[in-house]
């Protein structure tokens, strides 16, 4: 009897550790073996886990991992996330690198989408990339290219060190998929 | 031996290329690919390209090309011992088996990387990992990989969208190439290739193709007409177009 | 001293708990008091979870908590699980971590065969290689090497524990852990 409970608290364990989302006893009871009582697994876990780095709170009708509290800012302290680019303004951002200079025009071409103000706005905020002066065509279009702060974000020496289309794209891009 | 290789010749298209059958006839024939021979391997990859044409199966080039190097070394390793050809011979076969027993090890470092506690597969990290983030929003995270992957995925939808209406044709008409021909035509006093009146910026070889087609109507077009006369000497030789002499007749 | 270690303990359990990807020891290093061993707090949270539902293991130059392999059969009922990768792709795969720096056009030929835009595709997506310059030749061809994430995902600490390439036929590939 003590090694059966000691295997479902193993699996419990690890069934709230990897779920996205807060676990219902319900569900734990699903994985747990027939006459082992949900709620006596999940008090032994929450003793397990008590006065430590990370506690077993009740959340949303369901169980699931926490850091303690009094943690959070010795945490807050040193955990830094950098910001992510939006998916549009990362690829408007490799096609200027791939076709400058080019005009808003083109890169609304090639994406197959139209470029929002917002997402060139971003990408100029971040200094990542700047007019390269205008196309000489009806309407002066002005041209994008890339800055130095590219090449630096990327790690790149220059331009040429980006990886060559060929070697890319093996086959034109297909259509579907 | 001819049933092993209609047995292979079934699973041809299994195979991802040259190298993968012959390392497969290899196997087969030994576990220690070091002590492999390599006329025997030879001998049945050229029976089994032989069987696939016996049925006409279509095969790839790179299946082809291999076939002729392989009788090539064939040829060779039947020397005699102690010739320069016998020893060029040798030493392209221990080539030929180092790069099998590169393929080999690369095959079973696959299958080790399979056996590894592969996340999200066999071990699982935590499912809702907490940020503390004070929004410090100094640096950007973005890597040279998100960006090639930012690349191919704007193509691709690109690509998607414009699959919904076709490219407008930019390829050299007949018409453009009756006004080109007619223009030209009296510059030149004599026999000239159908080539040189194509227009000069052509980019892919489809474009090229379709204006020496578009060229070669226009031309028809006008000896029609009586304006010009064309030649060919012989079959797929070089196609000869010269103004018509209207005065003399 | 010993209420010292279970506080940098509990600290830097937490830490390893929250973080999305492996923690590196100098990262852990930073968050807790000074004199106290970093190795030596990783020993104790190792031990601390051994035999459990989740373990600590070390993985992309890091630490990480991950579920005990042995619980997959069960838990793979409740988390989705991604595709695995087609064989081309593992080739390939293996082909890059053993040669890296490589070309396309070196893989093509100890594969002896293409390689499918689908297969170099399937390795960006999943972040397992990435661009690492240009070869100094004609052509100025790219090469490709394997990222950190390839160490996450096949549970590595670092390229060094891949098999020596000499003894990959020695034996057949027996699993570790």
């Amino acid at each position: 009897m003590a090694d059966e409970l000691a295997a479902a608290l193993r699996l419990a364990e690890a069934m709230v550790f990897a779920a996205a989302a807060p676990v219902l006893p319900r569900q734990l009871a699903q994985m747990l073996p027939e006459g082992v009582e949900v709620e006596a697994v999940i008090a032994a876990l929450r003793d397990r886990y008590a006065g430590r780095g990370v506690e077993l709170v009740e959340v949303a009708e369901g169980v699931q991992f926490r850091t303690a509290p009094d943690l959070a800012p010795m945490l807050r302290r040193v955990v830094q996330v950098p910001r992510r680019l939006p998916r549009a303004a990362m690829e408007t951002l490799a096609i200027i690198a791939y076709h400058q200079p080019v005009t808003r025009a083109e890169i609304e071409e090639i994406r197959g989408a139209a470029l929002s103000q917002a997402t060139l706005d971003a990408l100029l905020e971040a200094a990542l990339i700047a007019p390269r002066g205008r196309r000489e065509t009806p309407g002066r279009p002005t041209l994008w290219g890339t800055t130095p702060g590219f090449l630096e974000q990327f790690g790149l020496k220059d331009l040429r060190e980006l990886p060559r289309r060929e070697d890319l794209l093996v086959e034109p891009p297909a259509p579907q998929d | 031996m001819a049933e092993a290789t209609e047995a292979l010749l079934l699973r041809l298209e299994g195979f991802e290329g040259p190298l993968d059958l012959l390392l497969d006839l290899a196997r087969a024939q030994k576990l220690d690919l070091a002590a492999i021979s390599i006329l025997a391997l030879v001998e049945q990859y050229l029976a089994v390209i032989d069987s696939a044409r016996a049925i006409r199966l279509e095969l790839a080039a790179d299946w082809l090309v291999m076939a002729a190097w392989l009788a090539w070394l064939k040829s060779r390793l039947l020397l005699p011992a102690g010739s320069e050809a016998a020893e060029e011979a040798e030493i392209a076969a221990e080539v030929l088996a180092a790069r099998l027993l590169d393929l080999e090890r690369m095959r079973a470092a696959a299958l080790w990387l399979g056996t590894r506690p592969l996340l999200g597969q066999v071990v699982f990290a935590r499912g809702a990992p907490e940020e503390f983030a004070e929004n410090e929003h100094a640096r950007l995270a973005a890597d040279l990989p998100a960006l090639m992957r930012a690349y191919l995925a704007g193509l691709r939808r690109g690509a998607a969208t414009r699959s919904y209406r076709p490219p407008p044709l930019t390829l050299w008409s007949v018409k453009d190439a009756l006004g080109r021909l007619a223009a030209l035509l009296g510059s030149l006093p004599d026999w000239s290739s159908l080539d040189q009146f194509l227009p000069d910026r052509l980019g892919a070889p489809l474009q090229r193709r379709a204006a020496l087609a578009s060229t070669l109507l226009a031309g028809l077009e006008l000896a029609r007409d009586g304006r010009l006369r064309l030649r060919q000497e012989a079959a797929f030789g070089p196609i000869l177009l010269r103004q018509e002499r209207v005065h003399g007749g």
